[in-house]
């Protein structure tokens, strides 16, 4: 059964004024929204020059870092990553830059080895904010390193749920702008219930990465579809990253006939798992809910997706909704986005980059019009702290503990034909209140609270 | 202060029971005065990165240790990471779980945990030589390795951080300090056990305990039937090894404080310390150490030239398994070939001339040769 | 006394010692020699009464002790060394510390971990003492594997006195050697073993250096024992000549 | 809810399968060891090669064949696969004979420490050939796995399993069968079971070493090309997927004894099938239970299970 409409405050019915008005009214914040419609005809926005606002703004390029895959199996995600970020610093730039005047220069390190000795070079090279990473792993190594060297880093990435619970507690220059782990994961389980009823999902199985990521996310999602169903978990499956084989994980799957299968795979594992699985035709008896299978829109192949039955999250955008035809910032994003090498479809981990460089960039602009001056790193770090801001996906807040939190989209996995890659059907939202705790309360802690 | 000793017509000298030639001895000098201006030196340009360097020197002491095998009882092991994974982790569950503060206590705990498990890996492969050992030590690696990625309390694939105590920070004589200067702080105590680690070694190839292990690489039969319980000397010569790794290990974990199982208990971290010890020079003591900065400086700065840098590295393994055998410090050591060129040289410059012509020569007959093993393969074999 | 009692060994069904019992050493300083024609148990009598082997049955007994268990290396310890017939030297190491590092074993010094491997005196001048009694002075500092072979099998044989053993066993020690050198190599052992009051067990095929140096002879025939006695045993025993010899009706 | 016997059966063939796609990989590693005596490193990377080339072969071969209709059009689709694996296999030759005749013959006298750097070498380089030749993303080869798939075999019997499966399984067999044919009935392969017992005897009667060795390492890498186009199709070539693969052949060689072909193809059975139950059975213990068998096996017995000689002190 279908969601209820979108409610008003997703952008899909918000009027071009208020619209202006909400997102700091700089040229920057506008480019940044996709709003470039509203800077072109010349709505009375404010005159933006910088020059007259009194303060001393620096001329020379604001130097920003952005620590990412370009290569190897986390390319796919990795790349997607990049070129969202790129796109935002073009749009800044071409806006006139930050406070009409600082262009911003971005430097791109692959987060594959030695990530800290990168990240160190970044701040030794006197970068003024960094942006990433992609793995959990790292970002836990480089969180507290960030709170040292107290320059700003908003993270694209890195979602594990214990960030900013245990590896640093109380973050003053540490910030995330993706949808972490909980948020992906309770918007499956929710998305579970939607599409096949609490009461009809008795037993529940999970096949995830070998490594961190998927064994906290299939942790979260057995806490979470537990509450919700009070289903049993009957398999988990850890194939190992990059694995050829997944046949003894379908297997078990088909001979426990689980009504959900959840999954984390990303990348390249989610073909071989999808392609293996139809093979057992393992899609007869159970179906499929993942938090990243979307990722690999650009990837999956057509023969892959043929007859199976899988409904994928996409963290906090996803391209085709509200519909291209009357959504003129997602238009121009997606074409944007797709003309750029790497990249078939903008998937969520396009967006985390774009988004990540949109948080930072509307944050400082609207330090400048507050305090008419650049702002130095710690104000920054508070302006951040609540900060509201648009992009072609939505509206997003970083809330008070330093995680963005913003809508989640979900829906069924097709493969689409003349886009050359798979698209997400019948897309539901679920708005941050419904899948992320409240600041301060751990995720586990926030699944036990649910009644059953 | 060092005292003059004539040896068979050379005039040497002895310090603390070190002997060395004049140039030996000047060399040494040169290379400890390297080691304690490196911080300095790498803020001239900020290709050197400090960072690189020390994480060169770590995997290189790692390498010392490996040497005592490799040159002695020519035993190749292809799981050494097993042991600096140990210190490093061992560093990382003391921070973690004891709550241990100083970095003295850490390290203890780095060793005795590598000791423990080098003497339990030592004595289920040491009935082993060639192949079967480095197999089986590799998969004892790979086993550590898949042990720490599985357990959650190990922090799986994402690895541990190593922020005790309040000050998040492990303490250098009770205190912390800033990133910057705990990053030099470590470096210089790094260096120090570089330094001793070193004398300790080399005391030790100048030991009886030597020669038995010599014995036994050269002809381990004979090595028994002189009495030499074989088993025990290289379980001996093992445990050893691995404490050098441990040490590493422990003191990569505390300059880090992060230890992830991909960078500390990879077989391709083994393979890096074994290659590290041939790339400087394994007939040689302080070849490994610089054999260890140089294959991760290599492999770090490749990065920045090109992303081909794995095919850079693999051409400079190359020019040394066929130009430089002895390695980087055998070939400049008397008998090594860079020596020996240079002396050709000084003798008639024009010496370069029919080098390249030899070169040449050879190469085009082995293509000629694999041509025509390629066309009888092709055609069968007549 | 080095006794042997009832030793039996065989590979698969080739039976390579069978049932033999024999004694040395009954006065010190003997010199045996062990005769037979090829694949008659020679080499593997030596390498069970050396550890490099263990017997099927019977037992091997070292002045009353039995020692059947006794790994090689505890029976160098107790007095028992051998050389080989296919030369087993430290290739890389020098004349000179061949020997030093079998002395240092034998003294058990090499557990020390940081005294000088030529520090000990005492060693290094039992090292000169065997490089002057094995003539081997002007090749001290040679590397072994650049040695000629007389030298290399006086090495050998050299290591296996450096043990300061009461039982020697040789294997071929003469085998491969110009017969200039074999007088040169069988001299200096009999002349070291007799003053040094080692009982000396050599397994020998030139009949001429048995007659003129054996104390007593034994031969063995398919891995049985054919005759113990004199050397003039080899003039009157017809069977045992046309054994070794080939010679007879 | 399948029975369990089923499951258990399915469970094996898994296992089977995989051992199979392993004795593939291993036996030119095997090869290679049992004759040349060397451990060459950069196995993986030839068998990463196969995989590559093959998604091009694949492409062009079935290209032409189009997908199967009806039985007929089926038989003749997997043999264009055949034809394709065995294309692929043979584009491998020149690279293993160049390897052993430019690098290998150079270095046989000295010690086993510089074969293991050398080959060493050799994977990085290759591993940057790839990524120059193929580039950064990984590569698929589209509808080889499903048509195969298509094609009815297993759904005959009233099970579960997908025929591209059964494929691999019956080429494994042939692989097994072809290899023990060539060494035990061939001219040429009884050469080189001689070259390798015993070098100098083999010169002796005339055998020319140097090009037994070269085609002995041809072989090796014909076979590690032969498992990449066999293994690729249900998966990607991806950069990366050498690695795996060359560590999995270690324990299968070191178990089944250093050198023998009956012992690598025991060996990559048993680590197929036990990995399968273990999966089954205690999934976490997927990535450690290959070195925990080999490590169990060699405490057990020292030189593997056919060891042909044990070089143990």
């Amino acid at each position: 059964m279908k969601r209820t409409e979108p409610t008003e405050r997703d952008t899909g019915g918000i009027g071009r004024r208020r619209l202006l008005s909400a997102i700091g009214g700089s040229a920057v914040a506008a480019a940044l929204a996709g709003c470039s419609t509203l800077l072109s005809d010349g709505g009375g926005q404010q005159s933006d020059d910088g020059g007259d606002s009194g303060g001393s703004i620096p001329e020379e390029p604001i130097q920003a870092g952005l620590l990412t895959f370009t290569k190897g199996a986390p390319g796919v995600l990795g790349i997607q990553a990049q070129r969202g970020a790129e796109l935002a610093v073009q749009r800044i730039n071409e806006a006139g830059g930050i406070g009409g005047q600082r262009r911003i220069e971005l430097d791109v390190v692959d987060e594959g080895s030695n990530p800290l000795d990168s990240y160190n070079q970044f701040i030794e090279e006197g970068k003024e904010v960094t942006f990433g990473p992609i793995s959990s792993g790292t970002h836990s190594q480089i969180a507290p390193e960030v709170e040292k060297n107290e320059v700003v880093n908003v993270g694209t990435d890195g979602t594990v749920t214990t960030l900013y619970e245990e590896t640093v507690p109380d973050p003053t220059y540490s910030f995330r702008f993706q949808n972490y782990d909980i948020m992906e994961v309770v918007t499956m389980a929710r998305e579970a219930v939607e599409r096949i009823g609490a009461d009809n999902i008795s037993t529940v199985a999970g096949v995830n990465p070998g490594y961190s990521f998927g064994e906290d996310e299939m942790r979260v999602f057995t806490q979470a579809i537990t509450k919700l169903t009070g289903a049993e978990v009957v398999y988990e499956g850890f194939p190992e990253l990059g694995a050829s084989d997944m046949s003894n994980h379908i297997t078990s799957i088909n001979s426990e006939q689980p009504d959900v299968t959840f999954s984390s795979l990303w990348g390249g594992d989610v073909t071989t798992f999808v392609r293996q699985a139809s093979a057992n035709d393992m899609f007869d008896s159970t179906t499929v809910f993942g938090t990243t299978l979307y990722s690999a829109a650009g990837d999956v192949p057509a023969d892959a997706l043929a007859g199976t039955d899988i409904y994928s999250g996409s963290r906090n955008y996803y391209w085709g909704h509200p519909a291209l035809g009357n959504w003129q910032p997602g238009r121009e994003l997606f074409d944007a986005a797709t003309a750029q090498d790497g990249v078939t479809v903008p998937t969520a981990h396009y967006m985390s980059g774009y988004g990540a460089v949109t948080a930072w960039a509307t944050a400082v602009e609207k330090a400048i019009d507050l305090l008419g001056t650049y702002p130095s790193q710690d104000q920054i770090a508070q302006m951040l702290e609540g900060h509201g801001f648009f992009t072609p996906a939505g509206y997003h807040n970083m809330a008070e503990d330093h995680q963005g939190s913003s809508n989640s989209f979900a829906g069924a996995m097709v493969y689409d034909d003349d886009l050359g890659a798979a698209r997400l059907d019948d897309v539901n939202i679920y708005s941050a209140a419904e899948t992320a705790p409240p600041p301060g309360v751990a995720g586990s802690a926030w699944l036990d609270s649910w009644s059953g | 202060m060092p005292e003059r000793v004539e040896t068979d017509g050379e005039t040497r000298y002895r310090f603390l029971g070190v002997e060395a030639t004049r140039r030996e001895a000047v060399a040494l000098a040169l290379g400890v005065v390297a080691l304690f201006a490196v911080p300095d030196v790498t803020r001239l340009s900020d290709s050197l990165q400090l960072g690189v360097i020390h994480q060169g020197l770590l995997f290189g002491f790692a390498a010392v240790g490996l040497n005592l095998l490799l040159r002695h009882t020519k035993l190749t092991s292809f799981g050494h990471a097993a042991f600096f994974g140990t210190g490093a982790y061992a560093t990382a569950v003391l921070a973690k779980y004891a709550g241990l503060q100083s970095v003295g206590l850490l390290l203890l705990g780095a060793i005795a945990a590598a000791t423990v498990m080098a003497a339990l890996i030592g004595a289920l492969s040491l009935r082993h030589t060639g192949l079967y050992f480095a197999l089986l030590t590799l998969a004892f690696g790979q086993l550590l390795y898949a042990i720490a990625l599985g357990q959650s309390a190990l922090g799986g694939s994402d690895g541990m951080p190593i922020r005790p105590g309040p000050a998040n920070q492990p303490l250098l004589l009770g205190t912390t300090f800033e990133p910057a200067v705990y990053q030099i702080l470590t470096y210089y105590l790094t260096v120090a056990v570089i330094l001793v680690g070193l004398f300790v070694m080399y005391r030790i190839t100048q030991s009886p305990f030597r020669n038995a292990l010599d014995a036994i690489g050269q002809e381990r039969t004979r090595a028994r039937f002189i009495g030499l319980p074989v088993r025990r000397y290289v379980w001996a010569a093992f445990v050893i090894s691995g404490v050098y790794g441990g040490v590493a290990g422990g003191l990569y974990a505390v300059v880090r404080q992060y230890v992830r199982p991909e960078g500390t208990l990879f077989f391709l971290r083994s393979g890096d310390i074994l290659f590290m010890a041939i790339l400087g020079g394994f007939r040689t003591l302080v070849g490994p150490l610089i054999g260890g900065v140089v294959l991760i400086f290599l492999q770090d700065v490749g990065q920045d030239v090109t992303q081909y840098y794995e095919f850079l590295t693999g051409v400079v393994l190359l020019v040394l398994v066929y130009g430089f055998p002895r390695g980087i410090v055998g070939s400049f050591r008397s008998g090594g070939v860079v020596s020996e060129r240079l002396g050709q040289l000084r003798r008639e410059p024009s010496a370069v001339a029919d080098w390249a012509r030899s070169a040449v020569r050879t190469t085009e007959r082995k293509a000629v040769e694999s041509l025509s093993s390629l066309r009888i393969i092709l055609f069968g074999v007549d | 006394m080095l006794e042997a009692r009832n030793l039996r060994k065989s590979f698969g069904e080739l039976v390579a010692t069978d049932d033999v019992s024999l004694e040395f050493g009954r006065e010190d300083g003997e010199l045996v020699f062990i005769v037979g024609p090829n694949g008659a148990g020679k080499t593997t009598f030596v390498n069970l009464l050396t550890g490099f082997l263990s017997p099927d049955e019977g037992s091997i007994v070292l002045d009353g002790d039995d020692i059947t268990a006794m790994s090689a290396n505890e029976r160098v310890d107790a007095g028992i060394a051998r050389s080989f017939q296919v030369v087993k030297v430290f290739e890389e190491m020098t004349v000179r510390e061949n020997l030093r590092t079998v002395v240092l074993t034998e003294r058990g010094k090499t557990w020390s971990l940081f005294s000088m491997a030529d520090g000990h005196d005492d060693v290094e001048r039992t090292v000169d003492d065997l490089l002057s009694k094995f003539r081997l002075d002007d090749a001290a500092d040679t590397v072994a594997e650049e040695l000629p072979h007389g030298d290399r099998k006086l090495l050998d044989v050299a290591m296996s006195f450096g043990l300061d053993p009461d039982y020697l066993l040789l294997d071929e020690p003469t085998s491969g050697v110009s017969t200039r050198e074999k007088e040169y190599v069988i001299e200096t052992v009999v002349e070291v073993g007799r003053e040094a009051g080692v009982t000396t067990v050599t397994i020998e095929h030139d009949m001429d250096i048995v007659t003129e140096y054996a104390d007593r002879v034994v031969a063995l025939h398919q891995g049985a024992v054919h005759g113990v006695g004199p050397p003039t045993m080899l003039e009157t025993d017809d069977e045992l000549r046309r054994l070794l010899l080939g010679v007879g009706e | 809810m399948a029975g369990t016997l089923e499951t258990a059966l399915v469970q094996t063939l898994n296992g089977v399968q995989f051992g199979f796609i392993l004795f593939m990989i291993a036996s030119g590693l095997t090869v290679i060891l049992g004759i040349l005596d060397v451990l060459n490193l950069a196995h993986g990377e030839l068998f990463s090669i196969g995989a590559y080339a093959g998604i091009g072969v694949f492409g062009f071969v079935i290209g032409v064949v189009g997908p199967p209709s009806g039985v007929l059009g089926g038989v003749v689709f997997v043999l264009a696969v055949l034809v394709s694996v065995l294309l692929t296999a043979a584009l491998l030759l020149p690279v293993g004979t160049a390897f052993e005749a430019l690098f290998l013959r150079a270095i046989y006298d000295r010690d086993q420490v510089y074969q293991l750097v050398l080959t060493f070498a050799l994977l990085l380089i290759l591993l940057d050939v790839k990524k120059f030749v193929w580039g950064n993303t990984s590569l698929r080869t589209d509808a080889v796995y499903s048509a195969i798939n298509s094609i009815p075999t297993s759904e005959l019997v009233g099970l579960n399993y997908p025929t591209y499966n059964v494929f691999v399984i019956l080429v494994g067999v042939a692989v097994v069968a072809g290899l023990f044919w060539f060494f035990d009935r061939t001219k040429t392969g009884r050469i080189v079971r001689a070259t390798a017992i015993d070098r100098e005897m083999a010169t002796a009667i005339g055998v020319s070493t140097d090009r037994v060795f070269t085609l002995v390492f041809a072989l090796g890498a014909f076979l590690a090309g032969f498992a990449g186009a066999m293994a690729v199709p249900p998966t990607a070539a991806t950069l990366g997927m050498g690695t795996n693969p060359l560590v999995l052949s270690f324990v299968v060689i070191v178990i089944g004894g250093l050198g023998s072909l009956r012992g690598a193809f025991v060996g990559a059975l048993l680590v197929g099938v036990i990995r399968s139950w273990m999966i089954t059975l205690y999934p976490p213990g997927e990535i450690a239970a290959p070195f925990a068998i080999m490590a169990l096996i060699l405490l057990v017995k020292p030189e593997g299970l056919f060891g042909t000689w044990g070089e143990t002190a």
